[in-house]
């Protein structure tokens, strides 16, 4: 019955609030699919009450519990669209990052010991900044503090992809692409766990370009701010 | 503005008591299958011989009362527009826009010139000049001695038009001529000096097929009056000297005829209507053969006579509308108007069958 | 003999563009002159390096022009270093 | 938006305090959410600039067609009239357009389930729905919106569709051509006359884009062919009064044939000009060719792309000289601003390392923008055996206008053919096999194979890997090792039983661009032991070769070979997957090392090439001679398991596998030293996929003829002995792998092949190459 999506129909008999509760005790059980079936009709019969809004809320995270993120994405932007002065804003935001954030690498790659970061991480980009929206709008929301520590971990993530990219280049020859990306990294993405090696890399280039001085300059700044950081040593992850 | 009707399917043809016997008087077929391209074939007499034109190229003259050949001119081309007859000379247009004209005694090429467009209708000749209208909205006056052209005026082309066109009509010094964009418009037949134009048909909707205004294929006129009514649900009366007498808000995708008094109409629904001439009241409408999508009528004797889509013949009485007599002239949809020739009425099919029929009285 | 494959790297300025520029001219002219340097100095704000380099095992040369533009400290051109004058 | 109503409290400018709300008319809309839209709260003044406010605010909701507030003392009285929402939304009889995309573009107007009913918008939407249908050439589509009440303000929204007949075109006119007939013209149109061949595309269809396609054809159809002042005079579309037919009339104005005068480049030359005037293909004094202007004016682009003027612009202009039929034609060089390349960013799969992809690409970042390098890295991009499709996209950088990113799209297929099979073969009796190819192992790009096989003629186990990036340059690294023991050499053989092992080692060094050298090298133990069945040619080849044993009452031999394998290959195709252009060609000589049991040498030449024919048409040849012989005096004969077979899908369709060639003392195939085959292959444009997407679709068809045979040797090559066979086939992309099937009909059968009844008309296989 996939071509009909409206579902069973409502009896115009139960109110808004009883047909609330069947559809969050679907939720409470798991049967999300259902879940999301019912809380949508319950939007399309009473929309702009109180009840039809809560069920727009929960339809994120129906969608969310079916690991589905163009579905999260896409309600949590709907919800923030109709509801401007909603107090719950602050979660639907959270649950944007919440769809693209994403910890799992497959089981062969984590056996071999794979960074993940060697992946595409366009949808870490897109978590990161979902969060970052949150924390900028709503500083102190119940949900900003986890935004932030994940925020940490995806900027680890994207600054390690870059030093993927910028040693590929570095060991090709491709010495300004190399100086390019740490620089992005260096610049835009403080603090990450990634800067040293950066820093050390990007002295290296510039001695391949021929641009010695400019090389003594950034092992200065690399000498100064991380003195525990041997010449040479290679990062733990690859 | 009125919603494009739908196609609503052909009614059926219920039985009735017929008041005349059709018989044959003689049967012959033009050769060239052309049903779904709804040309402008048809036979036409000169009140001494009947000469038709087949889409596979050949000119033919016959006998009105038996039908027999009297002489045939094979002219390799794709014939669609007529033929016409005029001044000893027959006329008729191809699709890759050459005209041909015969001479009516012997069917002798006499010259065949290329009027660069798509021809679809008769041609009109009067006082040695010719004027051919062609689809792409041009319409052009010719010499009848060598074909070459004198004058040549246009008007714009709609993105969607009806397939087919106006005969242009010649009264007198003028000739009025039918357009797709539901203009009608008289020119001097010499020199194609613009006289007057009105617009019959309003292109008023919001898609192109609601725009659709095209001036019905058969237009009628008197001395002074030509009637024309157009695929936008309005028809008109206007008189030669350029003045709208009156107008309806009846349409027709193929055209009307008329006698003395009245004016005989196949509207877009295919539901015949008899119109007063002068003020255009409404007389009878005969809704029976309601889309059927019916040709324009032709007046025979006392009765109205149209071809349908599947190629029967039906009788009008000319007073009261009601179904006199049918015919069935072949399983091939009519496309053109029969034509009155003396006692009899000729019709052409969509694949060239033409058959001509006797009316006696039961 | 492995085939390795040309790469390209930096700003290709020919005379024409470098001629162009001169001391005294702000950053915006520079860029509009010579683009966006390519060579990336995050540390060294008060110069601009136009390098060229190409590096291509196939024809064992590695074609190869060096601009640096030096600014003051209200970013105005102070000095021009072109590796094909040295 | 609607102006709103005048509001009816009384004109007293300074209005008056409010000290409450009371709101009137609310049917379903919570009366929190309506304050929380009306700016005015108690306490508030209520003066004439703040009450219109109100009114505009609570219209620009939509939920509402009329707004009024008055006043009851100091109470601000807000009465709405709520608009009807749609609770149920149901659209029927709609065929050519899913209602899944109805609803879609229905959201996106605002209306949907839920949402509030606005009747201008649904008038605006049934518009739309005609012009799409129109567009599409149905004119005699009827869509008739219809509202019914339900309860508590709310209606269900139905929209019948009839869709009608679609408008075919009955008939193309051209007039006024002179110097191409209208068969010629009407060939390079899309839009075609209803007929048979019409029945299966929608090419009769007319719709407005193809129309103007095909006009730009005709025009540039004359323009290549000199007619420089071509013109199109009117184009007619006409229509049955039934509305079932079309007609498109064209009237031509061809005008003369026009000879080049001379020709010029004017513009910016940041390349020097004499380079330039290299690339132009049009010479003064030869028949004007539009065709060979664009591709000039291409090449130079092409050219200025080389050096880092990626949006180089160059147009050709050409001047009519009416009088003496001339053009003088200029091409306008706009180099455009040198493009950089900061960042190229990969998408579209997150199992694939970005650098599998990165070391394909030949463009670099802060390198300057080359679409040459582009289409090449596209080209590399797409031979990798996992990769569908790839498309790369500019993004430009805010703040400096001369850099960009690249957004490159990767279009992954499943990474291998797997397959597990237990079967019950006549002839093998009970077997299990399992196969497992995978060609994107971990995501790094390493392929991998591992093939078990256990049934009653024996055990055989293959595993290899390959690196292709075993060095940052794509030098490739191979490993493979195998064991069998077999009752039987292959099925169809004279029984012999043998066991053996080997392993080989194989790098592959890229020359060129196209180019790589493999060098490798082999070692291989056998043991062949006599059954009661072996045939003679077995019996000696072992009594002849390696040390002689007993097993039983059986004699049988052990030999100990190794190879050095050496081999040329050169790879122009532009796609792994459904290939339509290029060659891959390789040319391999195996010797084996001396001083061990068996010494012969291996020579093998085989090439595939894939030729585009036009409209989607390409011709497919495989063809391959191989060659092998013992050398030295000890070594009579190629061991069998060097010598070559004939038959089956990869060689001769029509016959079974491996079961042409010469026949020993049973009668049954023994391999033969020299082989010669070639398979061509006229593959069909692909009339199903509507996206015309022939080469990246999942299927193809072919018609093909094959040819070959294998001799003992080299001087009993006769061609009176090849087979040969014409028939149909296909391929079918699975998930699982590459499906062949084919039909054949074997042209010249041998009374002796019908005896051994090795005609096999229908076959299939999995995992063929491509």
């Amino acid at each position: 019955c996939a071509g009909r999506d409206t579902g069973p129909d409502l009896d115009p008999a139960v109110d808004a609030e009883e047909l609330y509760d069947r559809a969050y005790g679907r939720l409470q059980g798991g049967n999300y699919q259902g879940a999301l079936q019912m809380l949508r009709q319950l939007e399309a019969r009473y929309p702009f009450t109180p009840q039809g809004q809560q069920a727009q809320l929960d339809q994120i995270y129906a969608y969310y519990r079916m690991r589905d993120r163009q579905g999260t994405n896409e309600a949590a932007r709907r919800y923030i669209r109709e509801n401007p002065r909603s107090e719950h804003l602050a979660y639907a935001y959270y649950m944007q990052g919440m769809a693209w954030f994403d910890q799992r690498a497959s089981l062969t790659r984590r056996a071999i010991n794979l960074d993940p970061a060697r992946l595409d991480i366009s949808n870490a980009q897109r978590s990161f900044d979902a969060f970052r929206d949150l924390v900028e709008r709503f500083p102190d929301s119940e949900y900003s503090d986890d935004a932030r520590m994940r925020m940490v971990f995806l900027r680890n993530l994207i600054a390690r992809h870059h030093w993927h990219v910028a040693n590929h280049y570095l060991d090709r020859g491709a010495y300004m692409a190399a100086v390019a990306r740490a620089t992005t990294v260096i610049e835009d993405m403080q603090p990450n766990s990634v800067t040293p090696y950066m820093l050390e890399l990007m002295a290296e280039a510039y001695e391949n370009v021929g641009e010695s001085d400019l090389a003594e300059d950034v092992r200065g700044v690399l000498a100064r701010s991380y003195p525990d950081h041997e010449r040479g040593e290679r990062p733990h992850f690859f | 503005c009125a919603q494009p009707d739908a196609i609503e399917d052909p009614r059926e043809l219920e039985r009735f008591e017929a008041r005349y016997d059709v018989d044959t008087a003689w049967s012959t077929r033009a050769r060239g299958r052309a049903e779904r391209l709804y040309l402008g074939l048809r036979p036409t007499f000169d009140g001494e011989r009947v000469y038709t034109a087949g889409h596979a190229g050949r000119l033919t003259a016959r006998n009105p009362e038996n039908g027999r050949r009297i002489w045939r001119m094979d002219l390799d081309a794709p014939l669609a527009g007529g033929p016409a007859v005029g001044q000893g000379m027959v006329l008729v247009g191809a699709l890759d826009g050459r005209l041909f004209a015969l001479d009516a005694d012997d069917g002798e090429l006499l010259w065949s010139t290329q009027v660069g467009g798509e021809i679809l209708t008769a041609p009109a000749i009067s006082r040695g000049y010719i004027v051919v209208k062609t689809s792409d909205g041009h319409v052009r006056g010719l010499s009848a001695d060598d074909g070459g052209e004198v004058w040549s005026r246009s008007e714009d082309v709609p993105s969607l038009q009806m397939r087919g066109g106006v005969d242009p009509i010649i009264r007198g010094s003028r000739v009025i001529v039918g357009f797709a964009n539901g203009q009608v418009r008289a020119f001097g037949v010499r020199d194609g000096e613009s006289q007057w134009a009105q617009s019959v048909g309003i292109a008023a909707g919001r898609n192109e097929l609601e725009q659709i205004a095209d001036i019905a294929p058969v237009m009628g006129a008197s001395d002074s009056v030509v009637y024309a009514a157009s695929a936008s649900d309005r028809m008109a009366a206007i008189s030669l000297s350029g003045g709208q007498r009156w107008q309806r808000d009846l349409g027709s995708l193929s055209g009307l005829a008329m006698d003395e008094e009245m004016i005989y109409l196949t509207d877009r629904h295919s539901e015949v209507h008899a119109l007063n001439r002068n003020g255009g009241a409404s007389v009878w409408v005969q809704d029976a053969l309601r889309a059927r999508q019916m040709t324009a009528p032709v007046v025979f004797g006392d009765t109205i006579v149209v071809g349908d889509l599947d190629g029967y013949l039906h009788f009008l009485d000319a007073d009261s509308g009601d179904l006199v007599a049918r015919e069935r002239v072949s399983r091939k949809r009519i496309n053109t108007a029969p034509v009155v020739a003396g006692d009899k009425l000729l019709v052409q099919d969509g694949d060239g069958r033409v058959r001509a029929y006797r009316l006696s009285e039961r | 003999c492995v085939y390795r494959q040309d790469i390209p790297q930096g700003n290709y300025l020919d005379d024409e563009d470098i001629e162009a520029v001169e001391v005294g001219m702000t950053q915006s002219q520079v860029r509009f002159l010579l683009g966006t340097p390519m060579l990336k100095t995050p540390f060294h704000g008060d110069r601009w390096l136009y390098h060229y380099y190409l590096d291509s095992r196939r024809e064992h040369r590695s074609h190869r022009r060096d601009l640096t533009v030096f600014f003051d400290e209200n970013g105005v051109v102070r000095e021009i270093r072109d590796s094909a004058d040295s | 938006q609607v102006e709103p109503p005048e509001s009816l409290i009384e004109e007293s400018p300074d209005g008056f305090v409010v000290e409450n709300i009371r709101l009137e008319g609310l049917q379903r809309i919570a009366e929190s959410t309506v304050l929380s839209y009306l700016p005015l709260e108690p306490g508030d003044r209520a003066d004439q600039s703040a009450i219109r406010d109100a009114i505009r605010e609570l219209y620009a909701t939509g939920f509402f067609d009329n707004v009024i507030l008055s006043r009851d003392e100091n109470t601000l009285v807000v009465g709405v009239e709520e608009r009807p929402t749609i609770a149920r939304l149901e659209i029927s009889g709609n065929q050519q357009i899913e209602t899944e995309m109805l609803r879609q573009a229905m959201r996106e107007q605002g209306v949907a389930e839920g949402r509030v009913l606005n009747e201008q918008v649904v008038e605006l939407l049934e518009q739309e729905l005609y012009q799409t249908y129109y567009a599409q050439g149905r004119y005699g589509v009827e869509i008739s919106p219809s509202v019914r009440e339900l309860d508590a303000n709310q209606v269900a929204l139905n929209i019948e569709i009839k869709e009608g007949r679609v408008a075919r075109i009955r008939q193309i006119n051209l007039v006024g051509n002179e110097a191409f007939d209208d068969s010629r013209l009407k060939g390079q149109m899309e839009l075609r006359p209803a007929g048979w061949r019409t029945l299966m595309s929608s090419r009769d269809q007319y719709s407005r884009e193809k129309m103007t396609g095909d006009l730009e054809a005709l025009r540039s159809y004359y323009m290549d062919r000199g007619y420089a002042d071509f013109g199109i005079d009117s184009v007619q579309v006409s229509i049955s009064p039934d509305r079932r037919d079309m007609y498109l009339s064209i009237h031509v104005d061809e005008g003369e044939v026009y000879t080049v005068s001379d020709v010029e480049l004017i513009g910016e030359f940041p390349v020097p000009a004499e380079q330039l005037e290299a690339f132009v293909q049009v010479q003064a004094g030869e028949t004007y060719s539009l065709a060979k202007a664009n591709r000039s004016a291409e090449f130079i682009e092409q050219r200025l792309g080389a050096s880092g003027y990626a949006h180089a612009e160059v147009r050709p202009m050409p001047e009519l000289d009416r009088e003496n039929q001339e053009v003088a034609l200029t091409f306008v060089v706009d180099p455009g601003q040198r493009i950089y390349v900061r960042e190229i960013r990969f998408s579209g799969s997150d199992t694939t390392d970005d650098q599998v992809y990165r070391r394909e690409m030949r463009q670099f970042e802060g390198a300057p923008l080359a679409n040459v390098d582009l289409d090449r890295s596209r080209v590399r991009m797409q031979r990798l055996p996992f990769v569908q499709q790839v498309n790369i996209e500019e993004v430009p950088v805010e703040g400096s206008p001369d850099t960009v990113d690249l957004d490159v799209n990767v279009e992954e297929r499943n990474f291998g053919q797997f397959q597990v099979g237990v079967g019950y073969g006549g002839f093998t009796g009970l077997s299990a096999n399992v196969s497992v190819q995978n060609n994107n192992l971990f995501g790094l790009g390493h392929q991998g194979q591992v093939q078990v096989q256990s049934n009653q003629l024996g055990e055989f186990v293959e595993l290899n890997h390959t690196d292709p990036y075993a060095t940052r340059n794509g030098v490739s690294r191979t490993i493979g090792g195998f064991y069998n023991s077999q009752s039987l050499f292959a099925v169809g053989q004279s029984p012999v039983s043998t066991k053996s092992a080997g392993m080989n080692l194989r790098f592959g060094f890229p020359i060129s661009e196209y180019d790589s050298i493999r060098v490798g090298g082999s070692v291989r133990r056998s043991e062949f032991i006599q059954q009661s069945g072996t045939s003679d040619e077995y019996r000696n080849f072992i009594v002849n070769h390696g040390e002689q044993f007993t097993r039983g009452q059986f004699a049988g031999s052990r030999m100990d070979s190794a190879e050095l394998n050496l081999a040329w290959v050169r790879d122009t195709r532009n796609r792994a997957i459904f290939p339509d252009r290029g060659t891959r060609r390789l040319v391999g000589l195996d010797v084996s090392v001396p001083g061990l049991d068996l010494d012969y040498w291996v020579g093998r030449v085989n090439q595939t090439s894939f030729l585009p024919l036009g409209n989607e048409w390409i011709l497919k040849m495989d063809g391959e001679v191989s060659y092998g012989e013992p050398y030295g005096n000890d070594t009579q004969e190629l061991p069998p398991f060097r010598r070559f077979f004939s038959g089956g899908t990869t060689s001769v369709r029509g016959y079974e596998n491996a079961r042409l060639g010469p026949l020993d003392s049973n009668n049954r195939p023994y391999g033969g030293s020299a082989k010669a085959n070639l398979q061509t292959e006229l593959i069909l444009p692909n009339f199903f996929a509507d996206d015309g997407g022939g080469q990246a679709a999942q299927y193809r068809f072919f018609v093909f003829a094959d040819t070959g045979y294998v001799w003992d040797d080299i001087d009993d090559v006769s061609t009176d002995e090849l087979r040969s066979s014409v028939g149909v086939g296909a391929n079918w992309l699975t998930p699982m792998g590459l499906l062949r099937f084919s039909l054949a009909r074997p042209i010249n059968v041998r009374d002796e092949d019908r005896e051994r009844g090795i005609v096999d008309r229908f076959q299939i296989d999995l995992g063929g190459s491509f």
